[in-house]
């Protein structure tokens, strides 16, 4: 049997699902994160609970939501409540197995920032905001990033929502649930993770194809890379299947879903009415 | 930090579930007041003699006065305890205060589920409306002494505004209408306090009229009232909350209400009514049952509800699947095979 | 002290509503979220040249776009808002930055909700949740300097507590399924911040996709988001959500919303958007009109809902009135006429 | 025409029903303030809204209901919320117009005792406890009290529900908002208001076939009586026929409903199966 061939979107949606255990609850946004969280329950994870912001709990979307308050893509879900009662009586009492973020920038301590590029007021791009990030990155137990765009910096221009602050046990004292923050980044070129210790972010996988050297050029500072450096699996065709059916938008990644698109959009209108 | 419920299937008879998850000296809420009472679930924590419960009252009729009379219970936060006679009969609460049975904590019917409310909402704290400050529920305090109200200064307005603390009682029992077997439990009608006191708990035991299946709460998923992953139990108990009312099943039974106001006007009456309807049947069932024998079953079914059901909420949308019947993508306008035709050529294959 | 509107009929065009009910300078929270959102009344508010609005935006996909070329906001206290392109594109909050034209304070979603639940529930401050304190959406402030966080100490714990201050809205707008002509407005699919963004504003603006009976309302209370003594006007408008999506009616419609993004990259791309689909049409049936001229109707005809029905919830009950039909009491087995009798015989008349 | 006969109870419900103005907002409870509700909603105030702290708003019950949280009596409501949304999102925010409350114990400035008779820890009686009370009491526009079986007193044994404190000014300078708290108590023998100064209460009507030395033979202070003092009216045949149509438990009274209930309670409990 031929290898499975698969897109950049696809190996991170297929690895990113794996953080999913069933019966976790998880937090989830559109795009990369919700394709995991869809794969991770057609698959190895069927009594897991996704859960959105916008008071949508326990959702089965058929298609890739728009955004996180689409219901046009499930056929019902099992609780609707609201936002207030997402964040406090779901998050803050600490329900959250798993939340799904992507990111804008992050520092070595996990810190990351969706808010401004630049200088706060003289600014050079701002972002969408900070959105939930905060709260679903300071109290789910594991978060999970997803960077595609994002960058790797020395210190982020905006605190959106706070990792591990200064390292080590700097996010324990300022008041965070134990063992919480972010656990892992997959970026389109490998996976890191954070020094059990220190906190510091370290390579600990590459996608097949890439090198260490071609991420450590990515990162503005000396990487730390793990001595038990792991290869990520591809995904199985199965997996590329799920994920095609339910989210061909997502598979093709941004750029292409876009240069896919623009020719119905344009003569969509540019049609006149007969 | 909390338990999550996870299994598929809770359901579970009432004995098994108090079995299970309610323990002597546990502190537990009714999650249903005045309405859709959790009758079944009450008495059989009774029957299992359940010992020195703090019990959560925001509004009883006659659920406190039995868990008394079980002697189930040491301390009360409450708001409100029907009394049915006057001065002269002496309540199964006054009994049970005199003897030093029980604690009662005052408090209104509002600051004792803002405390659940905090509770539920992860705070240590929540405002209240600080009029409460010039009453005797404010400066009386039993047991929650020193705990009972505080007072913060705002940050904003300098104003001091009274606090009660967030509390999680280790137990809520609910009635409802429908759940699923993950224990989706549906309520409709009075919710008083019921979302508040159920998601405050560490436990919730719900009892419903129905199991139904999951498709029926996915399809209306704004009348769930407490989500699967916090429910332990599930115990279907038609009749659950009777002599209580639930909109959809029956009506309130005050007859039989009556008898047990009437019997436990004397401590041998309460005795006898308890050995009767609680003690002398093993559950739901042969209450149900002994009811028939005793009265007749045409006086259960002149409660009986007729149907008046809700006008539907259009869950519909153009349920549009990323890839037609033709496997055409809408958004693309590609078929299947000319989509992965244009990833390749586009270079969208990392490994291509 | 909040206006109680007790009309029984507050029909009115978008037109009526936005003139009487929406000033410059007002504070104006967009009521639903990323889902339903209501453009009809966005639109007007354009329109009609409001200016120097503050905004309360919890996740804005275009509308806070359309708002500030418009040129209606001065402020924004803003959690997300949507960005199609890359760092090259320059947004149109971006230019109306750069320009002085708007100041923004950043929050996140959840502590910019609960500053409006504060409000609604008439406190002056409410808890969140204390992590903030670590971010710089806690440290970095514009136009809320000193009122956007407080800390108090929690009388019960202490421990240091992050606080936001309630903020009341001059001026909610919500779209909704359906609602009767006195402001009972039902809503249903995703409610995010609707419940909160209405009850804290001291007007609420409601635009529906129907009008519906109050027999509609009264049979599905539970779906009733915003109560109608505090609701100011209604305004029946099909498709008033367009482009966005609401359960039961329409999906969203991505390729009408990406002409926007398209135009909006520059700035004659979006002032031109803008003169046709707001300044060009002088109400939401104009638009549509415009809509199926420019692209005919089949576009629109694609997003439209399959029905997709709930579940009702029975709200039957024995439906018993004091007297049967053959005017007997059931609670007394009592004729009317030996009830009267009954109560003459026994004093209970006072001028008997 | 001969005159209408009407019991203790209906001649209170016909009076205290005018206490509701079209347009009102009503926080009600069970007994003679529900029958007055109804009362006034069948006649001059369509328009008022009723409603009770179980969440229920807007109902139109069309049999006494037994107690707040009682929906079998109404066929729908306009709006299901909890008990929550009820004290803070309406009452809190001063939305209450008129709110209804039995008296237990009520002392000169109207502060309000329903928790407990005698000595806190070692009483003569517990009543049924504070309830919704106190925050109604606190922040309606106007409470209507009625009064059939509870006393004056010199001092109440507990606040349950604070009335005008010391008199004068000192609810607001305790922080209620202004223009709320007692407004009138509608006894069996008449009607007393509150002095608008010294929130002093003083007779300010007598029901006919009462006389003031009556009255003031059960209060336990030189009470003030109105020059003006008023001779309330009885109930019309239309409002008799309204309150017996709905609530013939009511117009009977407490002692007399349980006299003609109790034999077909006993008649059933009797009975056995056959």
């Amino acid at each position: 049997m031929a290898e499975v061939k698969y897109t950049e979107a696809e190996i991170i949606v297929a690895n990113a699902a794996k953080e999913i255990e069933d019966g976790d609850i998880v937090v989830i946004g559109q795009g990369i994160p919700m394709a995991a969280g869809v794969l991770a329950k057609a698959t190895h994870a069927p009594n897991c609970v996704i859960l959105t912001e916008a008071g949508l709990v326990g959702i089965e979307p058929f298609r890739n939501p728009l955004h996180i308050a689409d219901p046009t893509c499930t056929r019902g879900y099992m609780y609707s409540c609201d936002m207030i009662d997402v964040f406090a009586t779901i998050v803050n009492r600490g329900l959250v197995d798993v939340t799904f973020l992507g990111v804008g920038q992050i520092d070595r301590y996990g810190n990351m920032n969706s808010t401004v590029f630049g200088d706060y007021r003289d600014f050079r791009m701002r972002m969408m905001g900070a959105g939930g990030a905060p709260e679903f990155f300071g109290y789910a137990r594991k978060a999970v990033l997803t960077m595609r765009g994002g960058k790797f910096v020395e210190k982020v221009d905006y605190v959106s929502s706070p990792g591990y602050l200064e390292g080590y046990d700097a996010r324990e004292k300022a008041g965070f649930p134990p063992g919480s923050g972010p656990k892992v980044v997959y970026g389109t070129r490998g996976v890191f993770r954070f020094h059990p210790e220190s906190r510091e972010i370290y390579l600990a996988g590459v996608f097949p194809g890439h090198t260490v050297e071609e991420i450590k050029a990515e990162v503005p500072w000396d990487l730390m890379v793990a001595e038990d450096l792991e290869e990520l699996p591809p995904p199985t065709r199965e997996e590329v299947e799920l994920i095609r059916e339910f989210a061909p938008e997502i598979a093709a990644g941004r750029k292409l879903q876009l240069e896919l698109s623009i020719p119905r959009i344009l003569n969509i209108l540019s049609s006149r009415a007969p | 930090m909390l338990t999550k419920y996870m299994q598929e299937d809770k359901r579970m008879s009432a004995k098994e579930a108090v079995e299970r998850f309610v323990s002597d000296g546990d502190s537990v809420v009714i999650a249903n007041c005045l309405y859709g009472t959790p009758y079944a679930l009450i008495h059989e924590i009774i029957r299992q003699g359940r010992k020195g419960l703090t019990v959560f009252q925001q509004g009883g009729i006659d659920e406190i006065d039995q868990l008394l009379l079980g002697g189930c219970v040491s301390r009360l936060l409450m708001a409100y305890n029907f009394r049915v006679a006057g001065e002269r009969i002496e309540t199964v609460l006054e009994r049970a205060l005199r003897r030093g049975e029980v604690e009662v904590e005052d408090y209104s019917n509002y600051t004792l589920l803002a405390m659940l409310q905090a509770g539920a909402m992860g705070y240590p704290f929540l405002p209240v409306m600080s009029g409460i400050r010039e009453s005797d529920v404010y400066r009386v305090e039993t047991f929650c002494a020193g705990q009972k109200f505080g007072e913060v200064e705002c940050p904003f307005t300098g104003e001091k505004v009274v606090v009660v603390r967030g509390r999680n009682p280790d137990v809520a029992i609910l009635h409802v209408q429908r759940a699923d077997k993950s224990g989706n439990a549906q309520l409709w009608g009075a919710l008083i306090n019921s979302k508040w006191a159920c998601l405050a708990s560490s436990r919730i035991i719900v009892s419903c009229e129905q199991i139904v299946d999951r498709d029926t709460i996915m399809r209306s998923p704004h009348l769930t009232i407490v989500p699967s992953f916090r429910v332990c139990a599930v115990v279907e108990e038609p009749w659950g909350a009777h002599p209580s009312e639930l909109l959809g099943f029956y009506d309130y039974d005050m007859i039989f209400r009556s008898l047990f106001f009437m019997q436990a006007m004397s401590e041998e009456g309460g005795k006898a009514w308890m050995d009767e309807w609680v003690y002398g049947v093993a559950d739901r069932r042969e209450y149900l049952q002994h009811y028939a024998d005793r009265f007749g079953l045409r006086y259960l079914q002149e409660l009986r509800a007729k149907p008046y059901p809700s006008i539907p909420a259009d869950y519909g949308a153009s349920g549009r699947r990323a890839w037609d019947e033709n496997d055409m993508s809408f958004n693309f306008q590609l078929t299947r095979d000319e989509f992965l035709r244009a990833l390749e050529e586009k270079g969208g294959f990392v490994n291509g």
